[in-house]
């Protein structure tokens, strides 16, 4: 699943990953793409508070693409 | 042994990128700035560099007042306002030594000079559940909005305006105020009841305790954030070292607690120089002068009293519009530009919902509005007001917790 | 992602230990000696609690100036002078706004009040050299071989007394110096000739091209030292979260570089009260005073120039025992006997080696020696010149880094 | 092996443990015991420089073990 929150500010960013990674089909990961930098800081916790495993790569100057993967 | 691991992107494929390259030309054009100013007066030199420091350092650490308020409730998540709280203990040591230094005795029914002590008024708690609600609203209070429109956010620019507007409307409302219930209001300075040790034993047992709770409030949601710290590899050769040295300055994003030492740190040094860190009155002044100049009629009437309050005080229309403070604020709008060049993060930001450009007047107009009933906006009248050993800042604390609870509560019904 | 792994110990069985709880009472002792501080002279308490402040982090640290030099030599280790350099950055910017409030024009030819500037005289280099090689054969300098008293080092107790003798004879030499070198010699204030724009301005380019030779100068080693933080396990539960914070701040060592920004500031915060940071004049006037006392015809003459000195002076037989820096140097005692009881990290520890008595007791002298010919030692001639913009700072700097160099050549000769 | 730098001050107990290091017969590991807590900083780093991995273990208040053993 992809979710595009680029122009967005705080806290959009997070509030529609974490809304996304609750609405999470099983087996399904979820794409973030977003340009503003403090969900680099943000999403992984909550993340982790959710059993998920982030990566990120940066895609642009400045936008990021992090991925969400349930923890097996 | 114990291991972390750190949120370092990877890096795919990218273009060519001038936006460091634009950013030394920033650093050159503000290199001029300091000349000039130098020549005009040194303390708009030295203002003007301290701005940009904290500019820097707010863009660097992704510094926002808001977000640690608002992270409490939203994400349970307190990195921020511990960054707030190590930087305010910093300058409550150093505040302290300043004030003692200026005002030897402090059992005299006055106030270290400069200090930032304003009236336990119940505009102070209006105005901070405003302030609160507004930055939740708009997405960063006046300091964070100010680094934002560095970054080119442009919602942060219409937010500004609502922030100029509110303060004009603080200004007009301001005398009503004052004979009602600022003018009134007592005013708590720590020391004279306790004298300095006492007041700076209270403010850090208080810092503490408020650390804490927010360890506690976290671990409540089952997992505690760790104080992020930077890690890495150990690299082999010189230029290696020399190339992650670099990228941990002026690429990746500090840990917040590093951003709060350094706030808290680069305070006392503008205490030692002049007066703590503050922003509002000078935009206030900006705005007055604006209104004035348009000739509608719109200039705010002489305000009563502010002379009798130091920080973050409204100006009427006989608002100064070139003094040291402007060049601290042009400065932090630098720095941050700067900050954001050479970390390759500017990039103009257009919110594509309509209701955010609406969030952010309004929520601007909120801000405004607060922070010139508390004298100030969540750097003048709290983290310059705490370590001034002040019961306001406490005062306005609270509110700003009480309105930043508001916000998330509004957040929810908006799309 | 990057990872890396740190040193915390893993704890084997452990016999119930006393330590934290004297730490309590060590505390609860100082905190009544603060009140009585305080009714006697309010300076005394700041400058007691200062001390402790400086003890606890140098303990904490164990933040080593000795380390900072010989380690360079001995094992191409830059990790402690990364730490000074750090600290020296933050108060060069500090000192600079506060002495640019106490003397706002620096072209005059006057200096700004307090600041470290001292002749750079033949005698800077001859005392640089002594001093550099006495704390290298000692294992520590003046600073060090306090806190490590306190720690329960019998040697340091050995180097205090080498030290105390080593500035008695100081005393007794310094009128020759002064009519020969000293007072001939010229000052160099950077800002007067720079301004303080100029002068922070080199003194910060400085500071980072000696760190930039350090990591080239480490890298030669095939393997660069990474600056180390601290890192931790997500911790899951409060209990947990508050035994880790408490653990990283009174338990485990922090990293050389959080020591050195922290005593970098703790030094500006002095500043801003009263003086910048410093030790040997204080220790001086003990010498001299209890030379004095034991009538033995050993107590120094009038010292000549000294009034026109600022930092750590010499004292004659005049010397008072009891001022303000007399409470800082026994603050300095407490705060590390207080971190190092708290770390559970006291203990007497007694040379085996007979050689390593003469050591500690021949380094002292050299380090007295040198500490009195320099105005200082590596803290009030060096950690706080630098800042200062002084160019003596720079010239002891290097004759230290010549003296340690002899001393880790002389290590090797020793069994 | 074993190396008892206990009373030592700087720089011996780093200096004898790189000079242990450096004269280790292959396939022996070396303990050294410590009451001086600069070490615990200052011996990892050459023991990485040399090859070695560390292992440190609080046995005292304060005495430390550390091992080091040539990584394969």
């Amino acid at each position: 699943m992809e979710l595009d929150v680029r122009g967005e500010i705080c806290p959009y960013p997070m509030m529609k990953a974490v809304e996304a990674m609750r609405a999470l089909p099983e087996g399904e990961y979820l794409e973030v793409y977003t340009d503003h930098s403090p969900c680099l800081d943000t999403i992984p916790t909550q993340a982790a508070r959710l059993g998920f495993e982030t990566s990120i790569e940066k895609i642009g100057s400045p936008e990021w693409r992090i991925t969400l993967r349930r923890k097996p | 042994m114990t291991t972390t691991t750190t949120a370092e992107p990877r890096t795919g494929p990218l273009r060519l990128n001038l936006q460091p390259g634009v950013g030394l030309l920033v650093i050159a054009a503000a290199g001029l700035v300091s000349l000039w100013a130098a020549r005009a007066d040194s303390q708009f030199a030295v203002f003007w560099l301290m701005g940009m420091a904290f500019g820097f350092v707010l863009q660097r650490s992704r510094f926002c007042f808001t977000s640690a308020f608002r992270d409490l409730f939203l994400l349970r998540d307190g990195r921020v306002m511990k960054g707030v709280i190590a930087g305010m203990a910093v300058a409550t040591v150093g505040f302290t030594l300043i004030m003692s230094d200026r005002l030897p005795n402090s059992r005299l029914e006055v106030v270290a000079p400069e200090a930032h002590v304003s009236p336990l008024a119940l505009a102070l708690i209006v105005g901070g559940l405003a302030f609160g609600l507004g930055m939740v609203l708009a997405g960063g209070c006046i300091s964070g909005s100010m680094y934002r429109m560095a970054e080119g956010y442009l919602g942060s620019w219409v937010a500004f305006a609502g922030i100029m507007t509110g303060l004009l409307v603080a200004a007009h409302t301001w005398n009503w105020w004052w004979r009602l219930d600022i003018g009134r209001a007592p005013r708590l300075w720590l020391p004279n009841i306790a004298g300095y040790g006492g007041g700076v034993a209270i403010t850090l047992l208080a810092l503490a305790g408020a650390y804490v709770l927010i360890l506690w409030w976290e671990s409540r949601a089952g997992l505690v954030i760790p104080l992020t710290l930077m890690t890495h590899d150990p690299a082999v050769t010189f230029g290696d070292e020399l190339r992650r040295t670099y990228r941990a300055i002026f690429v990746r994003g500090w840990p917040a607690i590093s951003g709060g030492l350094a706030l808290g740190t680069l305070n006392v040094f503008l205490f030692a120089y002049e007066h703590p860190w503050r922003i509002t009155g000078e935009i206030s002044a900006w705005a007055s002068a604006l209104a004035g100049k348009l000739n509608l009629g719109l200039a705010p009437p002489p305000l009563l009293g502010v002379e009798t309050l130091a920080g973050c005080t409204l100006s009427g229309a006989e608002g100064v519009f070139l003094n040291h403070m402007t060049l601290s604020n042009l400065g932090l709008f630098a720095g941050a530009l700067v900050a954001a060049l050479l970390a390759q993060e500017f990039k103009l930001r257009v919110p594509r919902k309509p209701i955010r450009y609406a969030q952010s007047l309004g929520g601007g107009i909120l801000m405004g509005y607060g922070a010139g009933l508390a004298v100030g906006c969540t750097v003048g009248a709290f983290f310059s007001a705490v370590p001034s050993l002040a019961a306001n800042g406490w005062l306005f604390a609270a509110a700003l917790t009480g309105g930043a609870f508001l916000g998330t509560k509004a957040l929810r019904w908006l799309p």
